[in-house]
């Protein structure tokens, strides 16, 4: 068991395997992706409410999903580099952070210029939205602390404290945005899903949050190899792939 | 080689408790607080001149600064109790005092508990007292700025825990101040929320006992697991220097 | 030969991308003063932060009275002193008041042996006088008269001797001599020329290649 | 097909700034984020490629003499 867990640690069988999943992800990654942008913006139909705009959908809900997912999965790697100690754990968190801003960016700008022709406004202090901007503010916490240290390993223990603390507060701050949502605005503007969304509206979603789950995956894998060849330069195995590219 | 005289090796139990560890950090950092009472005044002062801020920057009518008095006060007090944050660990960290401390054979999160408590007795404590004074001043009501203060009782004391946990991970890094508020602000938010919420709705006269008992178990929550967030960050961050 | 107090094993340390030391291992037995010396830079401090506990990014195993140190922290703790380049000493708060609270978490000690262990160490009439009016040297005597009291048999002193007279480096030295003998376990970094018969070394920088 | 022609497409009934928008920055941010890790890449094994060059051990780092440089000030 220890073996196993140890042999999953390790960065350079990490990197190995990487390398072998990367061109998958990237390419069953882009063709989801894709398929489900291209059938949300051109086959599926129109939405009766909303018009065309709905089409923002198929890529604000995959950025706003992995948003979410991409600070649990970074507070999941923060435990196991506190608890255990995995070199790879760290690296992801340190590696996955901008990607989870950029994300969240994303959602936050896709939610707005769709609030624009639903709502009538680009901004509303909605829970959603609130609670999405101060997602956005964590990650830019977690980003500004991993730069401010210079010690690799000091930085990302330090970055998962932080993280972990974070995702402690962020059922919390969730509630306590919805809470004071209805206290200062009764719900008018409650965009509510609708329930029963035919098939040719969410299969391509579904799509398109695959794929970008996968394209996560690859870049991933790609910003934590870079990680690694930083930070394990040293080792014989890192000189000897970092000759081989040279030349 | 070795000589053949030992020293006994002492066992944890010839410690002394925790409790008179914790009393000795506590009333160490009272102490040297005390000596430089300009430190203890600035915070103070800041809380008081933030809310100055608003009812000559935006309006000084009535009914405004009744409807935003207990925003206004809440944020002062929270950004006073930011800018105090960094003082925490920095002097004793700059000193070796933070060292020692580390090295007590005590568990740190009650030593790093007790240095928080000192810090909410320094300046969260006195916020609470200055609060009804800037609450007449912003022309909240007799119990408007009775909950305000009961909220804010309640609330520093939260602010002080998880702030000591952004304290400690920036500890001795450049421009640690800047950095601070932009970790701790996004975790001080739903104290916030529920400080004002809570004085809002007593303002409409609705009951407000769910509201505190809400920050009652923030104020629970934050005692039991701030300590341990700041004792690993301070760890993390001795280990760096 | 009696068990040693404190083993590191295959102890590696780097920072900032260099390694200072690798497969380090070093015994630290009772009645033994063991001197880390190194050029700057070479990690002394670190070495000594790594033993007393608090640097903890390193590979390898350190090891208390046998046992896995992690899980005896309490107790390691309770039986180690650490002095640091930083004397640990508040400018704020006298003598007697910075002596009484480094004690405080540790064991109780009554104000009379503290007051004489402050004059021990040269500072007596300064007892009351706040620290920052002292000299830097005068700092750092108040530390060291924790050595006066000490029951800790595990001493770590990182360059205690920076800032001391010529007289307080030859009592210093004495008192370091004298503790060992009567069994402590030492462990010393200076750069100031100091020599004991039967002195263990360890020396940092030099044997240990920078590449693999 | 949802739309009839290709300008109906474009226009999206209306709507199309908003959906364009969304997209264009979609595609932009992600583009960026992927060239920066990419080039990041780059950087980081070029670097590690000179860095292969050893480095002087501490045996032959140059030991400090402190003598004064002597440089005429006129």
């Amino acid at each position: 068991m220890w073996q196993i867990f140890h042999k999953l640690g390790s960065p350079k069988w990490f990197f190995g395997i990487a390398s072998t999943l990367m061109p998958w992800l990237l390419v069953a990654g882009a063709a989801l992706l894709m398929t489900g942008i291209v059938w949300g913006l051109v086959f599926a139909p129109q939405d009766y409410l909303q018009g065309n705009s709905y089409r923002i959908i198929f890529i604000h809900v995959p950025s706003a999903f992995l948003a979410q997912s991409v600070y649990i999965m970074m507070a999941v790697a923060a435990l196991v580099t506190l608890v255990w100690r995995m070199k790879l754990a760290d690296v992801f968190v340190t590696a996955v952070a901008p990607v989870g801003a950029v994300l969240t960016f994303l959602a936050l700008f896709t939610g707005a210029v769709w609030g624009k022709p639903t709502w009538g406004t680009w901004w509303i202090w909605d829970a959603r939205l609130t609670s999405m901007l101060i997602l956005l503010f964590l990650y830019f916490g977690v980003m500004a602390l991993g730069a401010a240290i210079s010690d690799e390993k000091s930085s990302a223990r330090a970055v998962a404290v932080l993280v972990l603390v974070g995702v402690v507060n962020i059922p919390i701050i969730k509630y306590s945005v919805e809470w004071w949502n209805t206290l200062h605005q009764p719900a008018t503007f409650k965009l509510t899903e609708k329930p029963s969304m035919p098939a040719e509206m969410w299969v391509p979603l579904l799509l398109s949050v695959l794929g970008l789950y996968l394209i996560f995956g690859w870049l991933a894998c790609l910003r934590m190899q870079t990680h690694i060849l930083a930070r394990e330069g040293r080792t014989r195995w890192v000189k000897e792939l970092v000759q081989a590219r040279g030349n | 080689m070795a000589s053949e005289a030992k020293l006994p090796v002492r066992t944890p139990e010839e410690s002394v408790s925790a409790l008179s560890a914790m009393k000795a950090v506590f009333s160490r950092d009272l102490k040297t607080a005390f000596r430089q009472p300009q430190d203890l005044l600035n915070p103070l002062l800041f809380f008081v001149m933030v809310v100055t801020l608003f009812p000559l920057g935006v309006s000084p009518e009535v009914a405004f600064l009744r409807e935003a008095g207990s925003g206004i006060l809440w944020v002062a007090a929270l950004l006073s109790v930011l800018l105090s944050l960094d003082h925490l660990y920095r002097h004793d960290f700059n000193d070796g005092t933070l060292e020692q401390l580390v090295l007590q054979p005590q568990p740190l999160f009650l030593l790093v508990l007790a240095k928080s408590l000192a810090h909410w007795v320094l300046t969260g404590l006195p916020l609470v007292m200055l609060a009804p004074v800037l609450g007449v001043m912003v022309h909240l009501e007799g119990n408007s700025v009775a909950i305000l203060c009961l909220t804010l009782l309640i609330g520093t004391p939260v602010l002080s825990l998880i702030g000591s946990i952004g304290a400690a991970l920036t500890l001795g890094l450049r421009s640690a101040g800047v950095l601070l508020s932009l970790l701790i602000i996004p975790l001080y938010i739903p104290v916030l929320i529920f400080g004002t919420g809570t004085v809002m709705a007593a303002s409409e006269s609705a009951s407000v006992g769910g509201q505190l008992a809400l920050m009652g178990a923030f104020l629970v929550l934050a005692l039991t697991l701030a300590p341990f967030a700041s004792a690993a960050a301070l760890r993390i961050s001795l280990s760096n220097s | 030969m009696s068990e040693p107090l404190l083993q590191a094993v295959n102890l590696q340390c780097e920072r900032d991308d260099r390694i200072l030391f690798r497969d380090l291992s070093v015994s630290i037995l009772p009645g033994t003063l063991t001197r880390v010396e190194g050029p700057n830079g070479s990690g002394k401090t670190t070495l000594l932060r790594i033993l007393a506990g608090l640097n903890d990014s390193y590979s390898g195993d350190l090891l208390w009275r046998g046992r896995p140190r992690h899980a005896y922290r309490e107790e390691f703790l309770r039986n180690m002193l650490y002095l640091g380049h930083r004397p640990g000493i508040k400018p704020l708060l006298t003598p007697m008041e910075n002596l009484r609270t480094l004690m405080a978490g540790r064991r109780y000690v009554t104000d009379k042996v503290l007051w004489q262990a402050l004059e021990g160490t040269g500072l007596g009439g300064f007892q009351n006088v706040p620290s920052r009016n002292l000299s830097a040297g005068q700092q750092r005597r108040v530390a060291l008269a924790r050595l006066l009291v000490a029951d800790e048999p595990l001493w770590i002193l990182d360059e205690i001797f920076t800032a001391i007279d010529i007289h307080g480096v030859a009592a210093l030295e004495r008192l370091l001599v004298e503790r060992v003998a009567s069994g402590g376990a030492i462990v010393v970094t200076t750069h100031h020329d100091f020599n004991l018969p039967s002195m263990h070394r360890v020396t940092l920088g030099g044997r240990h290649d920078h590449g693999l | 097909m949802a739309f009839d022609s290709f300008s109906a497409f474009l226009a999206m009934g209306g709507h199309g700034p908003y959906v364009w928008a969304c997209y264009a920055m979609f595609f932009l941010l992600m583009g960026v984020v992927i060239w920066w890790s990419l080039r990041q890449r780059r950087v980081v094994i070029a670097q590690q490629q000179r860095r292969a060059a050893p480095m002087p051990s501490a045996d032959e780092r140059p030991t400090a003499s402190f003598t004064r440089i002597e440089s005429s000030q006129d």
